[in-house]
Order: C-alpha cells, then structure tokens, then sequence
C-alpha cells in the first residue's frame, strides 16, 4: 500500500518533467534542463551523505571533470585547425596526447563517467582505508578541489585556464543553438534522471543500503558484523562520482561552458546545500532541494541582483535550522501528523496506549 | 645567506598569519566542533573595524593621534568581532551544536550575508588602511630586511597563542569549555552553565578572528571577499594540527608557512600551492588524526 | 580435543603502561569460559586483541590452531567466526530492530554479494527466532536507538547470535539486567556453547558461581590463576585484590 | 527534601512516565526498581532536569525545580551518575575530578580536588594525568561516582552505579554510599538491577512498571515474593 | 567566434520594442571577488543611460536598463546574458570585466545574435562579430607601455601577473615585444587569483634584479604586492612598477602613499584634460558621491552606451545587423577625447597614456600617444606580432 503510494508519486513527478517542455518558455526551460543535471549530482550526495554519513565538500570537482570530458570533445568537434581555441592564444602547436582521444565522442562519454569515478575511488580508497573520517573527509575533499582547481587554472594551455572551455557550436553534427536539439537534451537529461534515480532507489533498499546506513550510523561496529566499510564507502562514493561527472556531461552540453570556477569550494559547498535543503535522507528530497534552490537562486538574483545573497544566506540558514531533514522532513513530518490524527480519531475509544 | 635568512623569516612571517587566522577556529572549530564557514568574514569584521576606527581618528582627533590609532584598533577588532560571534552563536550556531556538519551549511548562509552586508555599508571596492609610520621600515640582519610590520605580526601571533594556551589549559573556564563540548548534557548536570560557555568560547574565536583581521590590514586587502581568501587555509592548518589541540595549529600553521614560501622560491605561487595541498592530503593518509592527536579507545 | 583459541605470551602497550604482560589463554571447543578479575586488570583489552580492535605489542593469538588474528583486520576477523559483544552497547541506533539483526546474518560480506542479497525465508525465520530469545518481538521495528540500555544489551547479544559465531566474546553481557534476565542469560550461553565456544567477562560473582566451569582470573595485565569457581573463591590473593575478604551486609 | 508529584514525562512524542510520585528524605537511600525499559534512567533524567515533564511536579528542599536547567540544579546540590557513565573522554581524570568542583555553590580558592575520594578509589589517584576516555568501564565508573561526590551533592541520583565494576569495590561503594547518607544527611536515589543488593542497602523502596509506580515500601520488610512478579518479564 | 561562424548569422534577434521604452542589460558582477572592480562600471552605464533619457532616449524610446549579476562566476554571466536575450529581449548588453566573463558570454550572444559591449582592456586576439570593445586591446595599452619602458626606464623587465587568461596572453606579447625591441626578460612569475603572500615573490625579484617590473595582476592581489613591495623598502625610485589593471579605484584600496611614484598604462585618467572629461567626473561625483572615483574601465563603461545609442541612432533600428552596421565609423567625444568604432574588428580608436601615481592618489600623464591609436587585436601590424595568433 505504502508502496505503491511512493512509487505513484515518482512516476507523476516523472511526467511533470516529460510534459514541462509544452508549459515552459525557452529560456525557462533550459534553466530547468540545468537544474535537472543538478538534480542528478544532488542524488549521489544523498547517497553518500544522506545515507552512509559522507560529507564530501568536493562533488564539484567530480561534476568538472565529468563536464571537461564532454567539454574536450565538444572544442575538438568544433575546431576547425584541430586545435581548440584557447591553445591557439596560448602558443600550443600539436594538440597534447591526451586530448587527442576524446575526438571520439564514445571515448569522451565514457572518459566523463570513468575519469570521475576514478579519481574518487582512488582518493576514496587510500582516505577510507586510512579511516580518515568526518570532518576530516570533508576538509580533505575541500583541499582536492584547491589542487584541481588551482592545477586546472595554472594549465592554461592545456585546461582553457580560468576561462574554462566554452564556444561550442555543434554536439554530433547537430547545432546545440537549435531548439529541437536542446529540446532532445532536455529529454535525454530526465531519461538519465529517472536512471540514476531508479538505480539509487534500488540501492537503498537493498540490503548494501542497509549497510550504508550502518556505516553512517557506527563505522567500527559495522567491522564488528564482519563487514570492510571500506570497499562500501568507496563504492558509493565512486557511484555518487559518477553520478555528478554524468550531469556534469549533460550540462556542458546545455550550458555551453565549463569553467574551474564551477568546480570550486563555493559550487562544492552549494551542492551539499541543496540536498541539505531538499532533505538529505530522501532521494526525491535531493532532487527536489536542487531544483528548488537554484530556482530560488535564479528567481532572487533576477528579482534584486543588489541584495540576493543576502535572501539566500538566510534561506539557508532558516532552512538548516528549523528543517533539519529538509523540505523531505517538512513533508514527512506533516504526514506523520495526519496519519495520528486519523488513527487518534479511530481509536478514540481506546484508553491512551502505552509503550512497550 | 641573507636569502636563506629572508626565506626563513618570510616562511615564519607567512606561519604567523596563518597561525592568527588559524587561532579563532581552533577554538569555534577546534574545540567546539562548529564548522564555521563565516570565520573568514570575523576576520573581515576585524579589518574593516581597523579601517573605521582609522576613518574615526583622522576626521575626529589630532593629527599626531593617528600614529597610534592601531593600539585602539586591536582590542577593537577583537572586540567587534567578539560581539558579532556572539551574535551569531545565539542565533543560529546554538541551534547546531549536535548537528556539527550542519553548522558549517547554516554559517556560509552567515557569510554570504555578512559579505553582502559588507558591500552595502562600505561599498564593493576594496578600502585602504593605511599603517602607522612606526611600523614601516624594516631591521637589516645580515643583508637581509625583515619588514616591521611583519615583526608586528609575529609578536602579535605569539602573544596570543601564549594567552590562549594559559586561558585554556590553565583555567577553569577552558576546562569548562572542553567539557561542555565533549559532552553537553553530562557537564551541565556538573553545575556548567553551558549556554555561557558556549557564548563565551564562540565570542572568543570570533574575536581572534577579528584580531587576525585587524593585523591582515598591514599586509593585504580589506574588502568585502577577504574572508574567502583565508577561509580554507584556515581550516587546513587546524585539521593538520590535529583537531583540538594547540600546539599542533602551531606547528601546522608555521610548518606551512615554511614550506610554502620554500616551495614557491624555487617553483612558483601555483605550484606551491598544488604542492603544499597534495601534501596536506598525503600527511592526513599517514596521521589521519594530524600532528598531535587526541584518539581514545571509545569506539567512534 | 585440540583448542579454538590460543593466545601466547600476548603483550599489549599503551604508550609506556602495560596493559597485558604476558597473557596466555587457551578456550576449548564448546567451552563456555568466564574471564573475571579487578577493573583495569585487562580483561576487555585482551578481548580487543582477539576481535583485532586493539593490536597486540607482542605475542601472537592463533584461531583454530592455524590462523594468526594478529595479522588479520578486524572484520576479516569477524568473518572467521569470532563475534563481540562490547561493554558499552553497540548497536546502529537509527536502524530498526529488524535491520540490526538483518545486517548480522553470517554472510557473504563483500559488497557484490550483499548489493544482491535476498531475504529469504530462512533467514526470517532466523530472526524471528532470535527476536524471540531476545525477547524484543514486540519492538522489530523501532529504531534500536529508542530502546532502553538494558533493551540494547539484548539486542547486541541478538546480533552476535545471528552470526552463528564459532567464538562469542561476551563483555560484561548481564550489567543492568534484572535477575530472570540474568537466568536467561547464563542459560542462552549454555545453549549456543553447543555449537561454539563463550569467554564471558563478568564481575557478578552470583552469575559466575552460577554458570561457570573454569575461570580465568586477570591482574594486572597478567592471568593470576585459573580453575572452578570453588577454588578460584577460596584463593587468597583472588580474594585480596579482587572479591574483598568478607561479604559484608549493609 | 524532594517530593515527586504526579510526575508525567517522556521522549519527544512518547510518553514513558506516567503519574509517578516519590519522596526522599534527608539521609535517606531510596531504591528504584523494575526491569529493563521501564523508566528508570527517564526517570533520574527527569530529576535532573535533563527531561521536560509534560504534568507534574518536582519540589526539591520546598521549592519547585521544575523549570531549572540542569546545571541549576546542580548548583541547589543535585548531582548525578548516569547510566553509562558519561566521562569526558579527552579530558584527563584529574580534570574529569575538577568539573565535579562546578556545582559547588562557593567555589574553593584553588582548585584542589577533596583527598576523601582518593581514599575511597585509590586507583583514580594513580590515573590521575590518564585520559578519562582510556580507563576501564570499572574505572570509568569509580571516576563518574568520584566526579559527583566531588560536588558535595545533598541528594544524588545514581543510575546502577555498580555496573561492571568488581565485587571488592561493589560493597565499599555500598559502605560509602550508606556512609554519606547517614553522616552528611544526603538523600539517594539508586536505581540497581540486583534486588538483593539494591533492598540491602536502601530504606525504602519504588518498583516501576510501564511508567507506574506499582509497588512500594519499606526495604527492610519487603515480601519478596509479592514484588517479584513485578520484577519479571 | 574564432574560427567558426555562427550558425544563426543573420538570424533576426528578438528584442522587444513594443514600448515606449527599450531595455538593455547590465552585466557585471555585483558579488564575489570581482565585484570590488565591477560594481562601478555599472554605476557609470547607469549613470550613462540617465542622461541619454533626460536628453530623449534613443529613436523616441527611453532605455530601460535590466541589471543582472554575474556574481563573478562565468556560467552565470552565460546564463544571465542568456536570460537577458530570450526572456528580456533586450537591446543589447553591457557588462563584463573579466575577460573569463567575456569568453563566457560570448557564443551566448553569438548563437542568440544578440549584442554585448565589453568595457575593460584585455588580451587581444579575439573579435566576435557580436561584441564591441570598448577597452583598449593589447596595441592601445601593453604594447606602446613596454616600449615606453624600454626607452625610459630599462631593459630588463620582470613580469608578475594573476594565474590566468589575461596576463598569460599579454606576457606572452610582451616577452616577443621585448625580443624584437631589445628588452630582456629578468623573470616571470604568475600567482592565483586572490593571493595575498607575496614576500617569496619579492624575494625573487630582488634576486633577478630587474629595472622594471610589468604588473598584470588583477584584483586583491595587487594591495598586498604593493604594500609588500614597500615593507622590503623597494620604491617606485628602485624599481618602479608598470601596471595595466591598476586604476584610480584600486588605488584608493591600496593607499595612494603605497603606489606613489609607480606608473600605470591606460587610455583615460580622472585626470585627463579634456572638457567632456570635466563634466564627466563631476557628474559622476555628484550622483555617487565625492569620494568616489572615475578611470579607465569606468570611462569606457560610460563610453559604451554613447557609442550603442549613436550607433542605433544612425542605424534608424534596434536590429541588430542594422546597428553593427551603422556603428562603422561612429566618432564620440568622450572624456578621454575623440573615439571612434573600427568597424573591421568592432573595438575603437583609443589613444595611449602613461601615467604616474601622485601623492593624493590621481595620475599624472607623463606619456600620451600623439594621436588615437587604431585598434589591432591581433597585432598584425606589428612584425614581431605575426606568430602570436593564427588567424588567417
Ligand atoms: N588506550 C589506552 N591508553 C592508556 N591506557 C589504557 C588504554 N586502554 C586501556 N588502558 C588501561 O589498560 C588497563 C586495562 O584496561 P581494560 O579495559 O582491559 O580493563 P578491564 O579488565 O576490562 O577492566 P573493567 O573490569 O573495569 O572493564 C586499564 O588500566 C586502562 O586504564
Ligand atoms: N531517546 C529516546 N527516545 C525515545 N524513546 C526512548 C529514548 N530513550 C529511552 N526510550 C524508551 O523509553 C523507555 C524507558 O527507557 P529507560 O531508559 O528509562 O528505561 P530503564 O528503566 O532505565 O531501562 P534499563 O534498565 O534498561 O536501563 C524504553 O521503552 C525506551 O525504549
Ligand atoms: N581583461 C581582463 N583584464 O581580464
Ligand atoms: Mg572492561
Ligand atoms: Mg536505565
């Protein structure tokens, strides 16, 4: 019954994605399109934070790396020279040996899924085996995202610098100026939405969820059961990279840029936010709180571009302090509300219950 | 020689701003297990507190006054900024102290804020502070100048870490400070009033903050995004100290200090800081706790 | 019949304090084996030697007559039969009952192994079973955070029997439990001794008498005698250091 | 001293205790008995203040503590054991000792910790520089019982303070603990799972069930049986 | 772009003139790190528009700025510029600083057809046929500074800059400069954005030794270079400093005493004698306040929006291929004297300065270009400049 219920809510917000396109204007939707790849990376931070306890201040760099994938592909497509631009301002004559593969537009989608989840497998392995936990995790991830950025910056002619890679004109032959196109990508950004939503659900009520959770909960105890919390938390953690290097893909490709400055400690901090605000122990919770911020973010930047930061500062705040569990929490504890009432009236009768 | 004497003094000069800025959140981080994202605008609060208080004397008292008006400025800056945190601890930080991670989410809430507020009040562009004459000029040792100002730093860096260490290791209000933080309710049925403590460890960290504030006038810029320049490394020197303990910020930050300013004489800036972050990971592989660890046997 | 555990001349140091000097301790299959002396002897600093919490200085602690714990990481430990119960309860406070005692199924451990595993009928009835000698059937799916200290030292003692474990460690199992409890306690351990071997920590003298037959007693780091009760109680120094002369009534 | 009326309290929606009054008087030892979960500790949490009663009453010396803050009550002479200890585990144990120094309401000039403890727990005195946090349970609880008395409670509240520590030092708490009732006139509250002990040395005697008080009596010429079935599951 | 065209070239933009008034964008960072620059050029485009409506707006129609923030984050200058074409259908832009923001805008105004002037002076080799540069590209600024340095205060250079776009590409014209001119290079040294220790730096220069040093950082960084630089006790008499993004306003953040004596290369001053200039500075003191100050980037902010509503004006249309057109020639009387819009490239005719840091903060020019100088963002004047960019 319960079951069902949920599983009917996800398929109508599915539908309320697939129909938005009919209701939305251009620019609107691309902004939803965005907030859609947001949604995807904020799924992977629930699951690694939500539901096994890891606070990693450092998505955006999985989200980057994810988007320069596409990214490389995207400039070598659109270069007529064989050289992106920017290595033409910047004195490079051969293209580098590691960008030549990502001609290949299989090679840079799989690079854009494979070189995040690496990367966090990698560092997951040695910090998780190391028992390096908490805050610590945290501030480590942090610390990661200052010596990508700072390396992806400092590479100018390799990287595109602070600029970033942008001023791409076609995807696989078709204009990305097109409507129908970004259309088409919008589409394909829920398809991957409902993927990773689905494969993430699945997760959590496996018993490997349950796991997760347990790790969250009390790390050593869980070696106590005779499980490694290692290759657990590594696991989720290269799951959730993934996940963010996926949408980083489908954003480049919407937004038409990638830059270091997306895969800085502020957009790091700002992902963890959404699912924070959205409610952290609930996947549609995350996707919610990612569209719902941003769109707040968008909506008060637009509305008062003077004094926004100071609407949003206290959207966070207001939210972290009085919904600890997020807007997810806030329903939840509505229906939990209702649900006594209801039953208090059917047993009215009966004496109070007791414990036990 | 003397560059080797330049170099030192540049890496302890460098250890002892790290150290300052690192101060306050040894104790809102360190010690209370707050994540305070806003640390970087106390800082800020600090600096521009030192500008106002130099605005206030040149318009309002002699001129031979503004020689001294960094001798008013310091305890004001701590002060300020003392005040603030308190401020921002009974508002929201007091709400968070079981919930530490979600402190660090609700603070950078406060620091967009207060750096919002900081471009409405004193405009977007930076503001210039400018030092007392006694402080310009520099001692020659061995063909080498180490600046005053800099000197000023590093006495103001010992100063207050040998207050701090007194403060905390040598009274009872420190001791109550590290029991409200372990264990909240267990200390307050000890007869702790653990709201006072927590306001006044907090407003002790913001005021270090401030004070850290109050000496980066000398050397950098006061604007309303200062704070995001310090913020990081902030947290980066207190975690490889260890979490809670001082002497390892103080080996942290001058450790710092040292081998950046090592690095980047013979690499450069960038590459320095690719290094000296890589190798703050690499160190927390091997000592996941930092330098002085505090581990017991409890189970998590 | 050859031994199930043997630990040999195992040392452990904190820093400069010896906690274990030299411990040798060898549990029999099926044994159910009470280890008791004063606080701070070492009795729950041997039991983390063994379940690998704790690394030993030196010494080594051999399972099974062949596999050296030591070198082993602690869950790997776990793995090899040996199941702990700790002084302070440790369950996972925000899952349920039911998924405390769901992730303590002997398994396959790995993550493959588990991101695909089913609940079958054998293993509900296997918990259902142990619900019941835990006494908990009515709290399945409360969050084991709300239980009771006294309800969360018996759902730990659930957990390690769902692990159906070759070696139990028992730390301090019956503190806060009431008298029936106790009963129930001391005859559980004598039930599952049937398929595997128990080293009980306990500093009820009572329970002891009750349900042992060999003790082991600590001080000090080292192991100060061993044999029944009777005469475990009538040695002189068990009584100096640990018992106290007399009883004394209040 | 302190008089419990009606008391109702419990954990955010639940309610565990219900309508439970008890009284304790100057030099007197109460025991609180009952099984597992039945609102003990809930009940010692509510005393101290660290629980909100949703009814009742708690009136300690003649004025009402209801509304105070537990480090309030503390300061009026209430101290605690928990259950569970509860020591700060990164503090050292002469530091642990010092905190019990907090709710006195005149603080000593220096901070000196009272030699009366050392005597009672002579192995505290040896720890002193160790970290609360690496002692033994036994240990850990000598320190949590040694951190109270520290404070100069006149009523204590002691959740199974026996737990897990050794049967010599089990009957010289007991000692002390009828020690300081009947020569400095502390009131008690000892909640303890061993019947027989728990009956030895206290003068009167609660039983709760469900959240009720459902016995109660003098300890002296209790029918064991009457009570046992309370007792049992 | 460079390289490919467009693919809606051509394409009729949408902008809403239904009105009796006409919006604009305004696109500058008004938060984050680069707001502490931005935030004024705003200022001055507003200041700008005020004065076009008083005197009767542009073809009847008043303009209605829409301000955005960029909030120093280029994916947002992307998606606000975005915003501001499709759902604000608006006129044109003006916004950017940082030439990051400016790459970012770009194929947004390019796919969209849209129209964005860039106030600041920046690295050269680029002129997308949708943006107009209203800033001084390398040949109006770096390249006549480096020669004036050669000829009056040295050979050896040292170059210090931000870790980025800018003051890579302009090192990089400055180092083939210096070879073909006879310079040497004393070393060359970049720092992230926002760093703030520069003692080890200074240590290096010290060691190289130079005559000069040519400063391209930008933002912060610049307060602390040059408060450290004096603490070591080295003036503008031992080695002065040459910058190109050091302006009046920075200035007043660093503290005139600090930079007195060092030079800066730039097309207008605050105190450039001109009569629009007068007017300029003292409307603009009237509207923002006494203290605040003009300069290069604020002046071609201010230009900008002239020279969009002369162009627009001729044009007789909003349209925006009617506009580019018209704008071919444009002459304007701004406060740094007569500009003009080079239609080839779309960036304007600007004429050089040098100018050196006094005690209350203003410049004085001590060098000027005799005549405006054609823009050449390319730099395929200059013999030196050929291998610096491939464009065809
Ligand atoms: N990490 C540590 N650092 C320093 N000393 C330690 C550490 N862990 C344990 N000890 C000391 O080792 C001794 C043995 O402790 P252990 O916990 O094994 O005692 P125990 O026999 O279980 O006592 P109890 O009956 O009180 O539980 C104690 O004196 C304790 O203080
Ligand atoms: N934090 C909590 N939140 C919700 N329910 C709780 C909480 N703590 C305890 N309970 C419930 O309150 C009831 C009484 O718990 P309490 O700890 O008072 O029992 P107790 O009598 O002390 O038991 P024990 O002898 O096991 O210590 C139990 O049913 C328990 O499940
Ligand atoms: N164009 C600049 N100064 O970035
Ligand atoms: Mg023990
Ligand atoms: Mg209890």
């Amino acid at each position: 019954m319960k079951f069902n219920r949920t599983y009917a809510i996800y398929i109508v917000v599915l539908i309320g994605f697939l129909v938005a396109p009919l209701f939305l204007q251009e620019f609107r939707l691309g902004l939803l399109a965005k907030f859609l790849c947001y949604a995807i990376v904020a799924i992977g931070i629930s699951l690694i934070w939500g539901y096994t306890g890891i606070l990693s201040l450092g998505h955006g760099v999985f989200f980057g790396l994810g988007a320069y994938c596409m990214g490389m592909y995207l400039k070598l497509e659109g270069s007529t020279t064989g050289l992106p631009d920017f290595m033409e301002w910047s004195g490079v004559t051969t293209l580098p040996a590691f960008w030549k593969p990502f001609t290949n537009p299989v090679f840079a989608i799989g690079a854009g899924i494979i070189v995040p989840m690496l990367l966090a497998t990698v560092l997951g392995y040695f910090t998780f085996k190391n028992r390096i936990r908490g805050v610590y995790f945290s501030l480590i991830s942090q610390a990661v995202v200052v010596v990508v950025v700072t390396l992806f910056i400092g590479k100018q002619d390799l990287t595109g610098g602070t600029n970033g890679l942008t001023s791409f004109y076609t995807f696989l032959g078709m204009s990305l100026a097109d409507s129908f196109v970004q259309q088409i990508l919008y589409f394909v950004t829920v398809g991957v939405l409902a993927i990773v939503f689905a494969l993430s659900i699945w997760l959590t009520k496996s018993r490997a969820g349950k796991v997760l959770m347990a790790i969250r909960d009390g790390e050593n105890r869980v070696r106590f059961l005779g499980f490694n919390p290692t290759s657990y938390k590594v696991f989720v953690y290269s799951l959730s990279a993934a996940f963010a290097g996926v949408a980083g893909m489908l954003f480049v490709l919407q937004v038409g840029i990638i830059s270091p400055a997306m895969m800085g400690i502020t957009p790091s901090i700002e992902m963890v936010l959404w699912v924070a605000i959205g409610g952290r122990h609930s996947l549609l919770g995350a996707v919610f709180g990612a569209i719902f911020t941003n769109g707040a973010k968008s909506l008060f930047s637009e509305t008062y571009p003077d004094i926004w930061l100071i609407l949003l500062g206290l959207l966070f705040i207001v939210v972290v302090l009085f919904l600890p569990n997020g807007m997810a929490g806030l329903v939840q504890s509505i229906q939990n509300k209702f649900k006594k009432l209801k039953s208090r009236k059917e047993k009215s009768h009966e004496p109070d219950t007791m414990v036990r | 020689m003397s560059i080797f004497i330049t170099q030192l003094f540049n890496g302890l000069s460098l250890g002892s701003i790290m150290l300052l800025i690192a101060l306050g959140l040894a104790i809102t981080f360190g010690l209370m297990n707050v994540i305070n994202m806003a640390h970087g605008e106390l800082i800020m609060v600090g600096a521009y507190t030192t500008y106002v208080v130099q605005q206030i004397v040149s318009s309002y008292l002699p001129q031979q006054m503004l020689a001294y008006y960094f001798i008013l400025a310091i305890p004001l800056a701590f002060l300020i900024s003392a005040v603030l945190g308190i401020i921002i601890e009974k508002t929201v930080i007091r709400f968070l102290y079981d919930r530490p991670l979600d402190s660090l989410l609700a603070t950078w809430g406060v620091s967009l804020i207060l750096q919002q507020a900081a471009r409405s009040i004193f405009g977007a562009p930076n503001v210039a502070v400018k030092t007392p004459d006694w402080l310009d000029g520099g001692f020659s040792i061995l063909g080498a100048t180490l600046p005053y100002k800099r000197l000023f730093i590093l006495a103001l860096a010992v100063f207050s870490i040998v207050g701090l260490s007194y403060f905390l290791y040598k009274t009872a209000i420190g001791r109550k400070m590290k029991a409200v933080m372990l264990n909240r309710e267990m200390a307050s049925c000890l007869g702790v009033s653990t709201k006072k403590v927590d306001s006044y460890a907090f407003a002790l960290g913001s005021g270090f903050a401030g004070l850290a504030g109050c000496a980066l006038t000398v050397i950098g810029p006061i604007g309303p995004s200062i704070g995001t320049n310090y913020i990081i490394d902030a947290f980066m020197i207190v975690i490889l100290g260890g979490i809670g303990k001082l002497t390892g910020t103080v080996i942290g930050a001058l450790g710092i200090g040292i081998l950046s300013t090592t690095i980047e004489y013979t690499t450069s800036a960038t590459i320095a800081k690719v290094i000296v972050f890589a190798l703050i990971i690499a160190f927390l592989q091997w000592k996941p706790s930092g330098l002085v660890s505090m581990r017991t046997r409890s189970l998590d | 019949m050859s031994q199930i555990l043997w630990c040999d001349n195992v040392m452990v140091d904190f820093d400069g304090f010896k906690a274990l000097q030299g411990v040798d301790l060898m549990i029999e299959p099926n044994e159910v084996r009470f280890l008791i002396g004063p606080n701070g002897a070492g009795k729950t600093t041997i039991l983390d030697v063994i379940c690998g919490k704790t690394k030993a200085t030196s010494g080594r602690v051999l399972f099974e007559e062949v596999v050296n714990l030591g070198s082993l990481q602690e869950h790997k430990i776990v793995q090899k039969g040996i199941a702990r119960k700790f002084q302070n309860p440790s369950i996972f406070s925000q899952l349920s009952v039911f998924e405390n005692l769901e992730l303590s199924i002997r398994q396959k451990r790995n993550l493959t192994s588990v991101l695909f595993a089913r609940m079958t009928g054998e293993t509900k009835n296997h918990i259902e079973k142990v619900l019941e000698q835990i006494g908990l059937q009515d709290f399945v799916y409360k969050q084991a955070g709300e239980l009771s200290h006294g309800q969360k030292q018996w759902l730990e003692i659930g957990m390690q029997l769902m692990q159906n474990p070759s070696l139990l460690l028992l730390d301090e199992p019956i503190a806060g439990m009431t008298g029936k409890e106790r009963e129930k306690t001391g005859e559980l351990m004598h039930e599952i001794s049937a398929s595997c071997s128990v080293l009980v920590v306990e500093h009820d003298m009572d329970f002891v008498r009750k349900y042992s037959k060999q003790v082991t007693v600590m001080h000090e780091g080292k192991i100060l005698c061993e044999g029944n009760m009777t005469d475990v109680q009538e040695n002189e120094h068990v009584q100096e250091v640990y018992l106290g002369r007399r009883k004394q009534t209040c | 001293m302190l008089n419990v009326a009606n008391l109702q309290a419990g954990y955010d929606e639940t309610t565990i205790l219900r309508d439970v009054s008890i009284k304790v008087e100057k030099g007197k030892i109460i025991a609180v008995l009952g099984r597992n979960g039945v609102g003990k500790t809930t009940l010692m949490k509510t005393l101290m203040g660290l629980l909100k009663p949703s009814a009742g009453d708690v009136v300690w010396r003649n004025h009402s503590v209801k509304g105070l803050r537990p480090e309030q009550r503390a300061k009026k002479g209430i101290g605690y054991v928990p259950q569970g200890r509860d020591i700060f585990s990164t503090l050292t144990v002469e530091e642990n000792l010092l905190l019990g120094l907090e709710a006195l309401q005149k603080k000593p000039k220096k901070d000196v910790i009272p030699s009366h403890v050392f005597e009672l727990f002579p192995v505290l005195h040896e720890m002193l520089q160790r970290k609360g946090g690496d002692l033994s349970g036994g240990q850990q609880q000598q320190l949590a019982i040694a951190r109270a008395l520290v404070g100069n409670p006149e009523l204590l509240l002691l959740d199974e303070p026996m737990e897990g520590i050794q049967p010599s030092i089990v009957q010289l708490i007991e000692r002390v603990i009828i020690k300081i009732a009947r020569e400095q006139g502390v009131g008690i509250v000892l909640v303890e799972h061993n019947v027989d002990l728990a009956l030895a040395c206290s003068d009167f005697f609660y039983i709760l069930d469900h959240g009720r008080i459902v016995a109660q009596g003098d300890s002296k010429n209790v029918n064991l049986e009457a009570i046992q079935k309370h007792l049992v599951v | 772009g460079c390289g490919k065209t467009t693919s809606t070239e051509g394409q009729k933009a949408m902008i809403d003139t239904s009105g009796d008034t006409v919006k604009v964008g305004v696109l500058h960072s008004l938060s984050g790190t680069m707001s502490i620059s931005e935030v004024s050029l705003r200022d001055a485009e507003l200041m700008a528009i005020d004065e076009i409506n008083a005197s009767g707006g542009v073809l009847g129609k008043k303009i209605e700025p829409v301000i955005e923030d960029g909030a120093s984050d280029w994916p947002t200058f992307a998606e606000k510029a975005k915003k501001l074409l499709q759902k604000d259908q608006v006129a044109t832009i003006f916004g950017g600083w940082t030439s990051a923001s400016r790459k970012a805008m770009l194929p947004v105004v390019e796919q969209n057809n849209g129209l964005l002037w860039y106030p600041v002076q920046y690295e050269g080799m680029e002129s997308s046929p949708n943006i107009f540069y209203t800033g001084a590209t390398t040949n109006q600024q770096i390249v006549p500074a480096v020669t004036w340095l050669l000829e009056n205060k040295g050979k050896k250079v040292f170059l210090i800059g931000s870790d980025y776009v800018f003051p890579r590409t302009a090192n990089k014209v400055i180092k083939s400069q210096l070879k073909a001119e006879g310079g040497a290079l004393a070393g060359e040294e970049y720092t992230p954005l926002g760093h703030t220790d520069y003692s080890t730096l200074i240590s290096k220069i010290k060691d190289a030794k130079p005559d000069v040093i040519f400063n391209t950082l930008n933002g912060d960084s610049n307060v602390a270079f040059f408060k450290q630089l004096k603490d070591v006790g080295i003036t503008s008499a031992d080695i002065p400093v040459l910058s190109v993004s050091v302006a009046e306003e920075e200035i007043r953040g660093i503290g005139a005493s600090v930079l007195e004596g060092h030079y800066a290369s730039w097309n207008y001053y605050q105190t450039t004698d001109t009569p629009e200039n007068e007017e300029f500075v003292a409307n603009y003191k009237k509207k923002y306040g006494d203290d605040r100050v003009t300069g290069d980037p604020i002046e071609a902010a201010y230009t900008a929006v002239y020279l969009w509503a002369k162009a627009v004006e001729k044009a007789g249309s909003f349209e925006i291929d009617k506009v580019k057109k018209a704008a071919d020639g444009i002459e304007f009387n701004a406060p740094s004297g007569v500009v003009k819009i080079e239609g080839a490239n779309q960036h304007i005719w600007k004429t050089a300065r040098i100018g050196q840091v006094q005690a209350d903060g203003q410049f004085k020019e001590v060098w000027k270009s005799g005549e405006s100088i054609k823009p050449d963002p390319y730099l395929e004047s200059y013999e030196w400049g050929a291998s610096l960019s491939n464009k065809k």
